[in-house]
């Protein structure tokens, strides 16, 4: 029946369930992502940040979050100049993890 | 679940309710939604209990709803309250029960207003008098109605005919205890038990006969929310809120929810209807819902009220099972009769959410 | 001279036919194979330069000058020099000048394959002649000159710090056996004509041997054994060649016109790639040369070792080391075959699957179009200065270049004052080059609509990209340290010397290496002080240790990097360290211990 | 100088109350220590590992213990009443005796927050809510049966810290690194748990705190999601469900945990409160004891004689502590000399 309305999906995030298997892999390959102190310079100096909201911070927000959607539309402008690695104050190499991140599947695994 | 922990929070939030002689307010909308709520607390404590409790013709609505959808300022809700503690104390009582939980809210919000900022209590008083010539005095307490339900539930249990128990089993009901989110959340220490750990209800359930049972979204919003439910395009988060409270309840089986706002029970009630239309799901046992009371309902059940008085042929779910359960009788033949015993139409059954 | 046998044969020869035998067959379908595996353009232009005049005579000439006398190495390393050339052209000496001798003394034999090797076995000499005695003294002569290579191979395999290098490649089983075989070769060969020097003849090195051993041996029961020892060595050596880096003898040689044909690698393991791979002689000549190995634990990550795993498959380690490399190109300047290591690293960057692919398609860059547009005002020429990504880090660099431009009077204008697309190069170096390729045409569009006719750039990682890759014809693309240069000379900036001051020029890589310009910047320093060069500098300069090259790097492994890219600069104790990268300067301003500024900087504040 | 040995009473035996005993003693003085508490030690003797080396407590408290052996120790003893003599002070204890002694130092200490008052976080109330001091007490111990293997735990920074409603605006310092330290002995304990730290700013001010941080962060996997826990109900198998806003994310989380901490936070010894009005010192806004100076001079009050070390005035570490207690001894030393 057509109420005119629906259940909106819940926007909080449920951690008892969310599917951390890219950000398990990823940390595994790039351990430095985990510690990321969200300082947002990443965000702030991004070149493509323009035209995706690319931010390294929310990227690695974003995946232990299981918002692997945001997450892939925020990646699909890097340029990977490597200004977000210049500035990152934990000295994270944030463009490879970027590029690792990229060959990732849904699943955490690398495509071959 | 340290049950001697709340018991100490509980300690720590006790409201003094005077016994007897009270001026009682309705609400606006209870008595489209349950007719005999108001009805059947004023009979009870009147006529069983033998409590003074007046109520005016003239009192209006508090205000609240068109205060908490931002169509009125709040002077005005002020204004309009003023008025309502005019009428008690030309009634010439002190004590003002109240029997929605917005009004109470508003009534509590109002006088805390007044506490910290004297000013604009004088400025209503000039407001009142330029308006209708009325004069008034700040009432001594505000409790809501489901307040002194909880001051007498022993009387209540003294007298009553049912227990809040499986009549097969003898295990204690399991009851979903709702509370209005205007009765404590804004100022915990108005209502009994607080804000965290309300025992207004659970005193009444347990009282009776039945076990509280303690779910996650417990503090959760009925999802009525006046801007929510009255825009329609933002009746889904409504139902949303409610839906979350369902799935956070539903493992452990309730038997009754059981509230103290005008609105809860209403949305607790007919929203199960809604999801079961949408996801087709429902949360009681063998396809029936879950059914909602006020607590007035609950207290006329208990007391031996014939069921169909105490109007609970207007729920959305079907209460018979439970009733069955209970025990409580009650003639399915009259399940549709008027007061004058004369049939009034029977409504049509939903498809997915199973009634009687 | 007569011949000694009427067979014409022993049987010893058959090792070495066997193995000669394997390793022609070998070589014959490696090559077979490479060709065939090249695009087809490029197979065609190859195949038609191996035809042209021009090509066959530069192929002659590098072939002799590379692989026979290792010039290049000689310029780098006189000791290494002198022990390569002395066994390659020592042992192509010995090829050719046997084959002489059989020509002159049995020219009915020349078919027979073994003949000009085993020579003084299968004939006795009957009577001394000119010739003779010449071409055998030539052959003891270039047989010590081999040993002499050999000797100082032997040492640099124990004391490698003696022949001036400080770190040498790790060798593998067959390495080692090949390596045993060749150093067996030659002495073998020395004893064996020794052996039969009295009955064949024989020079400075071989008769005087032969004296001693008959002095105490007294007879030839150890002629046969040694010679069969002699063929057995080379069977060795051929038969495992394919497996070891002495690949690089026939590989190079096919190389070396492929290069010259102006063949690149477009496949990480096909055709080109495959020739590099087995081209390199696995000297270890990069890996003091590479940046990375002031870390001990990157020394396994140079070029040399790229090779090696290209070699045996090993995929783990070929990511690796291609992700950690630097990309600076120095292995490639010091290399004697001139293995890119860069670009091998790259392509194997370019075979990397992803499951997200980046795209910019969706971009739009009207808005910065319709900016530049209105910015040149209708007026076509101009400068437009793109500042780039990493130069928007550095804004010290990003105002001098624009005071130094205002001071000189040149209209130009910014083509991302508030930040633009990236060029595409650290796509490039990421070996995406599909997206880098989007890019491009997306900044192309920009400045086509600029109308200039100069496109300045401050950063040599985006010069090296416009430079490269940007189809901008008509339009000048140039580094700021160039343009400032031309400026200076032209008169139009009028730089005023300090008296004080003592610039190092850092080349960077991407200027330096990538794009060969050296010169102009220092000519433009020497005008605002006096100018030191570090301990290396011009096309070996050390990288900063900074580069967007290395994917997989951290910052912390680069640190020592930095700091031995700076002990270098400062050799000469420079006031100040000057370079022409933001990149650079950003990173050796974190470790320096003195100032250092962009060129711009430096030009501007004495301008 | 007087006849006798000054007597100086130390209110408080925790690690400002010995360390500054030892320094007097040392100086000629006789201080007394009295204690509320059966023993001394104060809140350091409960912990069990001192942030951030790891430093078992009792390394801090042992020697601090061993040489004030032989100082007068009144333990159990509360005082009744504090009246200024002409030169000094008697102290009424409530054994009933007197304490006639020249100067008073408060190293009073401070309480822990009691987590109860946070009510939506039910302690007491949820079977596997704990707080910080539970969680020492079972490294102490070992025995708590709320500490079960848990699969998921999670620590809730500021409880009753920076929290105007809790009655404590203050930051109280230690607990940031405080629940890195505990988030890391639990991770050791139970590898294989998932450890969320729930912080709204994370105050790592000290010498090394950040490389435990980055320490918990990389080597341990330890989450922190910034963001201050709003609720916590309990589910239907008995553990705790926690909802916050992830900040960072601007989105509502919430977790099902096997075990919370709350890290309780520092405020004000009431007892201390008393004492300092009845001698006259005065009380900051905050309830702490109020220095005469915050800067120059922390360890004195605003009346001669009294003077202050450690936590009474404000949340410190241990080492601020005992470099206080020292400096306080000093400053009494001075104001004793003064006096002649």
């Amino acid at each position: 029946m057509d109420f005119g309305f629906k259940l909106s999906p819940s926007s909080a995030v449920n951690l008892d369930t969310v599917d951390r298997r890219r950000y398990d892999r990823l940390v595994q390959l790039e351990p430095d992502a985990l510690t990321c102190i969200g300082c947002g310079s990443c965000s702030a100096t991004c070149t493509a940040a323009p035209w995706s909201g690319m931010s390294v911070r929310k990227v690695i927000l974003g995946l232990q979050r299981g918002r692997d959607d945001e997450v892939d539309a925020m990646l699909s402008r890097c340029m990977l100049c490597g200004k977000c690695t210049m500035v990152c104050p934990r000295g994270i190499n944030t463009r490879h993890l970027i590029l690792t991140l990229c060959r990732l599947d849904k699943n955490g695994e690398a495509v071959r | 679940m340290i049950y001697q922990g709340k018991q100490k929070i509980w300690a720590d939030y006790q409201k003094e309710i005077p016994d007897d002689h009270w001026f009682y307010v309705r609400s606006c909308i209870r008595q489209n939604f349950f007719p005999a709520s108001e009805k059947y607390f004023l009979k009870i404590c009147r006529d069983l209990l033998g409590r003074d409790i007046y109520e005016s013709e003239h009192h209006t609505t508090c205000a609240g709803i068109a205060y908490h959808c931002d169509t009125i300022p709040q002077e005005t809700a002020m204004t309009v309250v003023a008025r309502q503690f005019a009428l008690m104390t030309e009634a010439g009582y002190d004590n003002l029960v109240t029997s929605c939980i917005t009004s109470f809210g508003n009534y509590t919000e109002i006088l805390e207003t007044w506490r910290e900022f004297p000013e604009l209590e004088e400025k209503i008083r000039e407001h009142l008098w330029k308006a209708c010539r009325r004069e008034f005095n700040k009432p001594k307490y505000i409790a809501h109605a489901s307040d002194l339900v909880y001051k007498l539930r022993g009387e209540i249990a003294e007298r009553a005919r049912y227990q809040l128990v499986s009549r097969a089993t003898g295990e204690p009901l399991r009851i979903v205890e709702h509370i209005g989110c205007h009765y404590s959340k804004m100022f915990p220490h108005k209502g009994v038990g607080g804000a965290e750990y309300p025992c207004v209800l659970s005193g009444m359930a347990e009282a009776w006969g039945g076990q509280v049972i303690d779910y996650p979204e417990r503090r959760h919003c009925c999802g009525f929310g006046f801007r929510q439910y009255f825009v329609k395009a933002n009746r889904g988060y409504s139902l949303s809120n409610t839906h979350k409270k369902f799935e956070s309840m539903e493992p452990y089986h309730p038997d009754m929810i059981i509230t103290n706002c005008p609105g809860c029970p209403y949305f607790l009630d007919r929203w199960q209807y809604v999801i079961a239309e949408m996801e087709g799901k429902t949360y009681g046992q063998n396809g029936y819902g879950i059914p909602a009371f006020t607590y007035e309902e609950l207290a006329g059940l208990v007391l031996g009220v014939d069921p169909w008085d105490l109007g609970l042929q207007v729920h959305q779910v079907a209460v018979e099972p439970l009733l069955d359960k209970i025990g409580i009788p009650y003639d399915p033949a009259k399940k549709y009769l008027g007061m004058d015993e004369k049939k009034i139409k029977t409504p049509g059954l939903p498809a997915t959410l199973k009634c009687c | 001279m007569r011949e000694r046998f009427i067979t014409h044969f022993d049987p010893f020869v058959i090792p070495f036919l066997v193995g000669m035998a394997f390793v022609l067959g070998y070589c014959l379908v490696a090559m077979v194979r490479v060709i065939a595996e090249l695009p087809k353009a490029d197979r065609k232009r190859f195949l038609g330069s191996l035809f042209t005049p021009k090509y066959i005579w530069m192929n002659v000439r590098d072939i002799f000058l590379n692989c026979l006398i290792h010039v290049k190495l000689w310029k780098r390393n006189k000791v290494l020099g002198f022990m390569h050339s002395s066994i390659a052209f020592g042992w192509f000496m010995i090829i050719v000048l046997g084959h002489l001798e059989v020509m002159l003394f049995v020219p009915e034999r020349i078919r027979l394959f073994y003949y000009p090797i085993f020579f003084n076995y299968f004939v006795a000499e009957t009577e001394q002649t000119i010739q003779g005695s010449l071409l055998m003294f030539l052959m003891d002569f270039f047989l010590l000159l081999i040993l002499s290579g050999i000797a100082i191979a032997i040492i640099k395999r124990f004391a490698s710090r003696i022949v001036g290098m400080r770190r040498t490649t790790r060798l593998s089983l067959l390495d080692r056996v090949g390596l045993y075989s060749l150093w067996a070769i030659f002495p073998l060969r020395l004893l064996a004509e020794s052996f039969t020097a009295h009955i064949s003849g024989g020079s400075f090195l071989t008769i005087p041997t032969n004296w001693v051993f008959r002095q105490f041996l007294g007879n030839d029961l150890y002629a046969l054994p040694t010679w069969w020892a002699y063929s057995v060595a080379l069977c060795v050596f051929m038969c495992v060649l394919p497996f070891t880096r002495y690949m690089h003898i026939p590989a190079e040689m096919l190389l070396i016109p492929m290069r010259n044909a102006g063949i690149r690698i477009r496949h990480p393991r096909k055709g080109f790639a495959t020739l590099e791979v087995y081209s390199c002689p696995g000297c270890g000549v990069c890996i003091d040369a590479c940046p990375m190995t002031v870390r001990k634990a990157n020394c396994k990550d140079c070029t040399v070792y790229l090779n090696r795993q290209l070699r045996r498959g090993n995929e783990r380690r070929i990511e690796e080391i291609a992700d950690k490399c630097l990309l600076c190109g120095k292995c490639t300047a010091v290399c004697q075959v001139g293995a890119q290591g860069p670009e091998l690293r790259v392509a194997q960057r370019e075979r990397r699957k992803y499951a997200l692919s980046p795209s910019y398609a969706g971009i739009n860059v009207r808005p910065m179009a319709r900016a530049v547009a209105a910015g040149a005002g209708g007026e076509s020429g101009g400068v437009l200065y793109f500042a780039g990504c990493m130069t928007h880090l550095t804004p010290s660099i990003r105002r001098a270049t624009a005071s130094l431009l205002d001071k000189a009077g040149v209209r130009w204008q910014m083509m991302d004052p508030d930040g633009g697309l990236c060029c595409g190069r650290p796509l490039m170096m990421a070996g995406r080059t599909e997206q880098a390729r989007e890019l491009i045409a997306k900044n192309l569009e920009i400045i086509r609509a600029s109308g200039c006719d100069t496109l300045l750039l401050s950063c040599p990682i985006c010069y090296r990209i416009f430079k490269e890759e940007y189809p901008l014809d008509g339009i000048r693309v140039v580094h700021h340290s160039v343009f400032f240069q031309e400026l200076i000379a032209a008169g139009q900036l009028s730089i005023q010397r300090d008296g004080e001051a003592k610039f190092v020029w850092h080349d960077p890589c991407e200027l330096g290496r990538g794009c060969g310009i050296y010169e102009q910047p220092r000519q433009a320093l020497a005008a605002a002080g006096e100018l030191v060069e570090a301990g290396r500098h011009h096309a070996e300069s050390i990288c900063c240790g900074g580069s967007l090259g290395s994917l997989t790097l951290s910052f912390d492994q680069r640190r020592p990097m930095v700091r031995n890219a700076l002990d270098n600069l400062t050799v000469a104790d420079p006031s100040e360290i000057v370079t022409g990268c933001p990149l650079c300067l950003s990173t050796f301003v974190r470790d320096a211990d003195r100032p250092v500024r962009d060129i711009a900087e430096v030009l501007d504040s004495r301008c | 100088m007087v006849n006798r040995t000054p007597v100086i009473a130390v209110i408080g035996a925790g690690i400002a109350g010995l360390e500054a005993a030892r320094q007097l003693a040392a100086l000629g003085y006789e201080p007394v220590l009295i204690e509320k508490a059966p023993v001394a030690g104060g809140h350091v003797a409960e912990w069990n590992r001192l942030f951030p080396d790891m430093t078992p407590a009792s390394e801090v408290i042992r020697p601090l213990l061993e040489q004030t052996s032989g100082i007068r120790t009144c333990l159990d003893t509360e005082i009744a009443s504090i009246n200024r003599l002409k030169d000094g002070f008697n102290l009424v204890l409530s054994d009933g005796s007197s304490l006639i002694c020249q100067a008073v130092l408060f190293a009073t200490g401070f309480h822990l927050f009691d987590a109860s008052k946070k009510e939506e976080y039910g302690y007491g109330i949820y079977d596997r809510v704990i707080t910080n001091r539970d969680l020492e007490q079972w490294f102490n111990t070992r025995h708590d049966p709320r500490v079960d293997h848990p699969k998921a735990v999670g620590f809730v920074h500021c409880v009753g810290s920076r929290d105007i409603k809790a009655g404590n605006a203050q930051c109280s310092k230690v607990c940031c690194i405080t629940a890195i330290k505990q988030a890391i002995e639990i991770k050791e304990e139970f590898p294989d748990a998932e450890v969320y730290c729930f912080y709204m700013d994370l105050r790592l001010f000290g010498k090394k705190y950040e490389d435990f941080y980055i320490k918990a962060q990389r080597d341990y996997g330890i989450h922190f999601i910034r963001g201050r826990v709003s609720e916590v109900g309990e589910a239907i198998d008995g553990r705790v469900v926690v909802k916050a806003e992830d900040t960072l994310s601007g989105k509502p989380v919430r977790v099902t945990l096997d075990l919370l901490v709350l890290m309780a936070g520092i405020v004000c010894n009431p007892d201390a409160q008393h004492y300092a009005r009845e001698i006259g010192a005065t009380v900051d806004e905050d309830g702490f004891l109020k220095s005469r100076n915050n800067l120059a001079a922390i360890t004195e009050s605003s009346r001669p004689g009294v003077f202050f070390a450690g936590a009474c005035t404000g949340a410190k570490t241990v080492p601020e502590t005992l470099a206080e207690a020292r400096s306080a001894a000093l400053a009494i030393h001075q104001y004793l000399s003064k006096r002649g």
